[in-house]
């Protein structure tokens, strides 16, 4: 059994106009959308902004009410309040959050703040508490004397590492990382990267790793989930994804990458140029009338792409014959 | 790329900012030249001057905080001994800027039409009409469908890729021969960002301007970019063409940038770490190699008292001699920490 | 969890006095602390705040001393006494009662309806502007359609007609219904900051780490307001006392036989006493203006002071 | 846009309703009748319980409150008890006088405060910006009805440049000399109500335009080679002074309240004064009528705030 699994999750905003005020209209952040997150693996979910990976994200950390569709976890639907109570859910899944200067509350010190998920959810002796933030602290890196300094002090990529000690305090099974190094520096984004990886080898985390870089996807993912306006249009293996992509969005999103080999980019340019082409053209038959991806329909037995009916059984011929 | 077809010469530019009542650099000791038809990247982390760089070469500073020495010779002309007005000749008609945020860099109250026509206002003499014909000219060239209907519109009826383009309108409205573009896709998606490039890339050769595209993207430098100079603590510490940089790069932050990108078969493989911070202004060295703490494992010995910059090739220089014996910890022969 | 951090972590139970003793040494002041010696730096602002503080203990003892009935008794032999006049230090009013005394039991009056309303009022407004701008959706809604319609009421005049109503009020019911109608300004200004409060990414961990709304509000998002409460709080004050001078000086504020500095201001109706006699007003004018800046002088150093780029004191 | 504007005023529909019917009671709860002190003291009861009965005073409130409705839908406000005449004939003179107290009021303030808060804002950080800034502060924090009361005794009394009293001299011939005389009576209360008012204003004008100096769109301005004259005037100042266009709706809150004040300092026959008199000789009619007059207008006050502010921001404006 996967570690939780989200099927079928919409989330709905109501658009209210006209003359009373009435609901007359909805932006599908999210529409419909299942996936499942193994254990200990990292997983990512790709799209541009507004594609609704963000939604998703907090759905599955039950900050965002869900309109539909059900978060399995541990045989619970965790959408409902209850059930997330009854199971101490944010116990199990907690999340780091893009903006470290924004998620670290200013005013609390860091020992405050690293201990709030202890103190809500483990009831720990003064002294415990202070030696558990402290390794906390070691483990991604940071000095004791961090412990009574506020926010502010700290450089962005020390605060996503308070961040990450914070997410990782109660242990916790699952952790949602919302673009968590996109406002770092390269070498910083680095040194929170390679926390993150070392933080799941040793504590068996997994991570629902929510990024639009594919640079940095492709380093931390193994289990790739393209999203496009609200809607899932591929799903698979990084080698699936990156090696054989078949959605045209997939293809256009990839091509985008900037080339850092200086030698072949006029080539690059080329190729991206012609994969735009060629998603003017047949954007029609990618996407229903209303310009949405269709479901996703399996093409191997961990790569399914969103495709109507007709073009998924040509697509799934043409990989037997490869074959 | 003749040196002859140089038109921006940036001589010994430094700029000061008050803190406190205490002036601090943000930039030291600037050399760069700008050449016809080429575009120039400087790329660095947050903090090492940049920016600080492209707004001191617009004279957007206040000169109240700010104390700047050197000379920007413009086409024959220092543009830091300009008063305001003599800038404003310069500014939006022969140096075009583009900004990082599209949505915030637009007067949020003023149609598109009237804030692109704005520039023509002052700079050249044509009548309304002309304006307006030039107004969708220009967005046509952008790249905008519907340039008629984006005129009449506000900024916040666009999307941030078309207020980019917008953005882009303004700067090159008046044919400038140098186009200043400061990180101008970080705000924007990977596909925008393409675009976006392109665009950049197709006014360069129809107008043969120069443009300085200011990013900490390495990978929009590779794929963008004619001369790269990298820069560090308010230093240039390499400069040469694209290739030199990408493919023999020497400094040892350039060659430790592009080792900490995320790279293609090396999926599970920890990244390369900078040890340390960039310093901040008010504790940035001033003696010996400004890189040097962060490569603590490289001997004292290895790096120049005052660096100086050295021409290795045609157009490839690089700050301090320690490239030539500075190793990663982990590659044969370098000294573990 | 613990093993797996004792694994990882080389940091044990017992490093934990040193490092803890260690990381204090490098702890950072507290705002209070901040605040207390931006008013060290300050001279005037410190003055400000001494006058304040030592000019309200004084009204409230030397108030004791006075026998307020015997004070309001009708003199007519000391008819518009001149200061320094017939043991009238500041002289006395049309019925021969004494300025000195009435301004020292009016002020204590003032002053203590001031403070009381401050305190309902601004305690009511920063809890509904907490929690009207914390929830969205019908609470907040429901909230402001109360706001609205307190807001469209004519304040002045429903106290006016609220306290003609009321039989045998005193000083107390007087500051109740004061705080009905004062609260608004200060929940408009929290509401607003709670908003844009609540929309940043601490209050999202702080709900994915188990804190309960509750706690939430009061102990994560009211600390990173409270300096917008603290300057709130004190420009109210200084303004609470206008509200109650105000009423006074029209006849609908306290009893006739309570004295109040708005009672005094009001001795200036009669065209006599503000062409002649100008001690029976004046002075009770004056205090309320002095006692109105210094209150609001220490309200701006403490505005200074929440701000850190404009700090004279020391630097957190 | 009109379709907001309307449901706007639909939504206050039941706001008035409520605070019709809450004025009502209130009125009705005050204690005393209007006729005890205004007929002769040695009245019969008899005849006293006949005149409460002749006009409703013993009905239920139920009852007298649909009768006050359905006269106030014919436009009949009642007669005031203690002048013996309508009341709508009765406001409608004060009405005059206050609004056109607070038009000049109004005007004057912004008079003062726009190019104070500009010139603050433009010399931020300098001893201009420092003096409008204490000045700002001390104008807000004391009282008003103190510097009311101190005004006229410096300019009336001891130095007699205005009258204390009145909205016309009794003397002024009709025509021009009457605007004249009626000018001067609002003169000084108008002087000081701007003077004093100002720090609304000033303060949020004063942080629109350091906010606009800073802001990114400025910087393009100034990229784009225009003149610092031209950018204040194209960009800073306009930007920050169409949200401060809205805040003239809500001025009409300030200025009302005020009035009570104002009016009873000078003597100045408005409807505040009105409204104190009425409160002693417990006229119900013209309490109940000025409490809803000012509500409305308050309420009419948001909306020409919000109209306002629809209009001159597109990022608002409402298809």
């Amino acid at each position: 059994m996967s570690l939780i699994e989200i099927k079928d999750l919409k989330v709905h905003y109501p658009i209210r106009s006209g003359f009373w005020n009435r609901v007359t209209d909805s932006v599908k952040a999210v529409d419909g959308i299942s996936f499942d997150i193994e254990a200990g693996e990292t997983y990512g979910l790709v799209g541009e902004s507004g594609s609704g990976k963000s939604t998703t994200g907090k759905s599955v950390v039950g900050l965002e009410k869900v309109t539909s569709g059900s978060i399995m976890y541990k045989g619970k639907d965790i959408t409902k309040k209850s059930n997330r109570k009854s199971l101490d859910y944010n116990h199990d899944v907690q999340m780091i959050f893009q903006d470290s200067l924004s998620s670290l509350n200013p005013r609390k010190r860091i020992e405050d703040i690293i201990a709030e998920p202890l103190r809500n959810f483990e009831h720990l002796s003064k002294d415990e508490e202070k030696l558990r933030v402290l390794q906390l602290l070691d483990i991604v890196g940071l000095d004791a004397d961090a412990l009574y300094k506020y926010p502010h002090q700290f450089s962005g990529g020390q605060r996503q590492r308070i961040g990450v000690a914070r997410a990782v305090a109660t242990n916790p099974k699952l952790i949602i990382a919302d673009e968590p190094v996109s406002a770092l520096d390269l070498s910083v984004q680095a040194q929170v990267l390679n926390f993150m990886k070392k933080i799941q080898r040793e504590f068996g985390i997994s991570y629902l790793f929510i990024s639009h870089d594919l640079g940095v996807v492709r380093h931390m993912c193994n289990n790739i989930a393209i999203m496009n306006n609200g809607r899932l249009v591929e799903i698979g293996t990084r080698e699936d994804i990156y090696n054989h992509p078949m959605h045209i969005y997939t293809k256009r999103l990839l091509a985008a990458i900037p080339e850092t080999n200086v030698s072949r980019r006029a080539e690059h340019r080329a190729n991206r140029l012609k994969v735009e082409e060629v998603y003017r053209e047949q954007q029609d038959k990618y996407y229903d009338k209303d310009g949405l991806a269709y479901p996703l329909v399996q093409i191997t037995p961990t790569h399914s792409v969103a495709l109507p009916e007709d073009l998924a059984e040509q697509l799934k011929h043409e990989g037997e014959v490869q074959a | 790329m003749g040196s002859n077809s140089e038109f921006l010469n940036i001589k010994d530019v430094s700029t000061a900012f008050k803190i406190n009542g205490k002036y601090y650099d943000a930039i030291s000791h600037i050399n760069l030249e700008v050449h016809h038809d080429e575009i120039l990247a400087i790329v660095g982390e947050s903090g090492c001057g940049k920016s600080t760089l492209a707004t001191t070469i617009m004279g957007l500073h206040d000169p109240e905080e700010t104390k700047i020495n050197g000379e920007v010779d413009f086409e024959g002309t220092d543009l830091l001994k300009l008063d305001e007005n003599g800038y404003n000749q310069f500014r939006g008609a022969k140096i075009g800027m583009i900004f990082q945020d599209p949505l915030s860099a637009l007067n949020p109250l003023k149609k598109i039409e009237d804030q692109i026509s704005e520039v023509m206002n002052y700079h050249t003499d044509f009548t309304s009409e002309q304006k307006h014909q030039r107004v969708l000219e220009l967005l046509d060239e952008v790249g905008i469908v519907n340039p008629k209907r984006t005129a009449r519109q506000f900024p916040h009826e666009l999307s941030g890729g078309m207020r980019q383009r917008v953005i882009i309108a303004i700067a090159i409205a008046c044919k400038p021969d140098l186009i200043i573009a400061d990180e101008p896709t970080t705000a924007l998606d990977v596909t925008i960002q393409a675009q976006i490039l392109d665009v950049l890339r197709n006014i360069q050769k129809e107008n043969h301007a120069g443009i300085i595209l200011i990013t900490h993207d390495l990978g929009v430098v590779a794929e963008t970019a004619d001369r790269v100079a990298v820069m560090y603590a308010g230093q240039i510490v390499e400069e040469g063409s694209v290739e030199q940089i990408f493919n023999t790069p020497k400094h040892p932050y350039t060659r430790s940038l592009l080792r900490s990108m995320p790279q293609l078969d090396k999926e599970n493989d920890d990244l390369y770490v900078i040890k340390g911070n960039v310093p901040s202004l008010q504790k940035m060295p001033h003696d010996g190699d400004r890189f040097a703490p962060r490569i603590p494992w490289l001997p004292a010995d290895a790096h120049e008292k005052e660096p100086a910059m050295h021409e290795l090739e045609a157009g490839h220089i690089v700050r301090c001699t320690c490239y030539k014996t500075f190793k990663f910890p982990d590659e044969q022969g370098g000294a573990t920490a | 969890m613990e093993e797996n951090l004792n694994r990882h972590s080389k940091i044990s139970a017992a490093d934990l006095e040193r490092l803890s003793k260690e990381a204090k040494g490098e702890a950072t002041p507290s705002s209070a602390k901040i605040i207390w010696s931006e008013f060290k730096a300050d001279k005037p602002a410190m003055a400000a705040l001494i006058i304040i503080i030592v000019f309200i203990l004084f009204v409230m003892i030397a108030s004791l001393f006075i026998n307020t009935p015997k004070m309001m008794e009708t003199d007519i032999m000391n008819y518009n006494s001149a200061p320094g006049t017939n043991g009238f230090l500041l002289g006395a009013d049309t019925g021969g009662r004494s300025i000195g005394q009435q301004l020292i039991v009016g002020a204590r009056n003032s002053i203590g309806i001031a403070i009381g309303l401050t305190v309902i009022s601004s305690t009511f407004g920063i809890c509904w502007g907490l929690i009207s701008g914390y929830f969205n959706g019908y609470i907040d809604w429901g909230m402001q359609r109360v706001y609205d319609f307190m807001m469209m009421l004519p304040m002045t005049m429903m106290i006016i007609v609220l306290v003609t109503i009321i039989k045998d009020y005193n000083a107390v019911t007087l500051t109740l219904i004061f705080s009905i109608f004062y609260w608004e300004g200060t929940s408009r200004l929290i509401r607003s900051r709670t908003l844009s409060e609540s929309e940043k990414d601490y209050v999202a961990a702080a709900k994915t780490s188990g804190t309960s709304n509750f706690k939430i509000i009061f102990k994560e998002i009211m600390p990173n307001i409270s300096s917008l409460i603290i300057v709130d709080t004190t420009l109210s004050f200084a303004e609470n006392i206008g509200v109650e001078t105000g009423l006074s000086y029209l006849g609908f504020g306290l009893p006739m036989q309570t004295p109040s500095l708005g009672t005094l201001i009001a001795n200036a109706n009669d065209p006599n006493n503000i062409t002649q006699y100008w001690w029976t007003w004046l002075p009770a004018a004056l205090l309320i203006i002095i006692l109105c800046l210094s209150i609001s002088y220490v309200g701006q150093v403490v505005r200074r002071s929440a701000d850190a780029s404009q700090r004279h004191g020391i630097d957190a | 846009m009109w379709k907001t504007i309307l449901r706007r005023i639909l939504i206050m529909i039941p706001e008035v309703i409520i605070l019709s019917i809450l004025v009502f009671l209130l009125a009705k709860a005050m204690p005393g009748d209007p006729f005890t002190g205004s007929i002769n003291p040695k009245a019969d009861p008899a005849q006293l319980h006949h005149l409460m009965k002749m006009n409703g005073l013993y009905d239920p409130w139920y009852q007298q409150y649909w009768n006050w409705v359905v006269h106030l839908f014919h436009g009949n406000l009642g007669n005031s008890y203690q002048y013996q005449e309508p009341v709508t004939r009765l406001i409608g003179s004060r009405a005059v006088n206050t609004l056109w107290l607070a038009l000049f009021t109004t005007i004057l303030t912004y008079c003062f405060a726009l190019p104070m808060g500009m010139y603050a804002a433009k010399h931020e950080g300098k001893l201009p910006d420092s003096i409008i800034r204490i000045y700002t502060y001390v104008t807000y924090c004391i009282p008003f009805f103190v510097i009311l009361v101190i005004g006229v005794w410096i300019f009336g009394y001891v130095l007699g440049w205005f009258p204390t009293t009145g909205s016309i001299s009794s003397t002024a011939a009709s025509g021009l000399p009457s605007i004249g005389s009626r000018f001067y009576h609002i003169l000084l209360p108008g002087v000081l109500g701007a003077l004093f008012g100002t720090v609304n204003v000033v303060q949020y004008l004063r942080s629109e335009v350091i906010d606009a100096k800073r802001s990114d769109y400025v910087r393009t301005a100034r990229s784009k080679g225009v003149p610092e004259k031209d950018i204040y005037k194209h960009h800073i100042f306009r930007n920050s002074l169409l949200p401060i266009a809205a805040f003239a709706g809500y001025s009409i809150t300030g200025l009302l309240n005020g009035s009570l004040f104002t009016e009873t300092v000078f003597s100045y026959p408005g409807m505040g004064l009105l409204f104190i008199n009425s409160i002693s000789y417990r006229d119900y009619t013209v309490i109940t009528a000025l409490v809803l007059i000012y509500g409305i207008l308050n309420l009419l006050g948001t909306l020409l705030s919000d109209i306002i502010l629809s209009i001159v921001d597109p990022r608002i404006r409402i298809q």
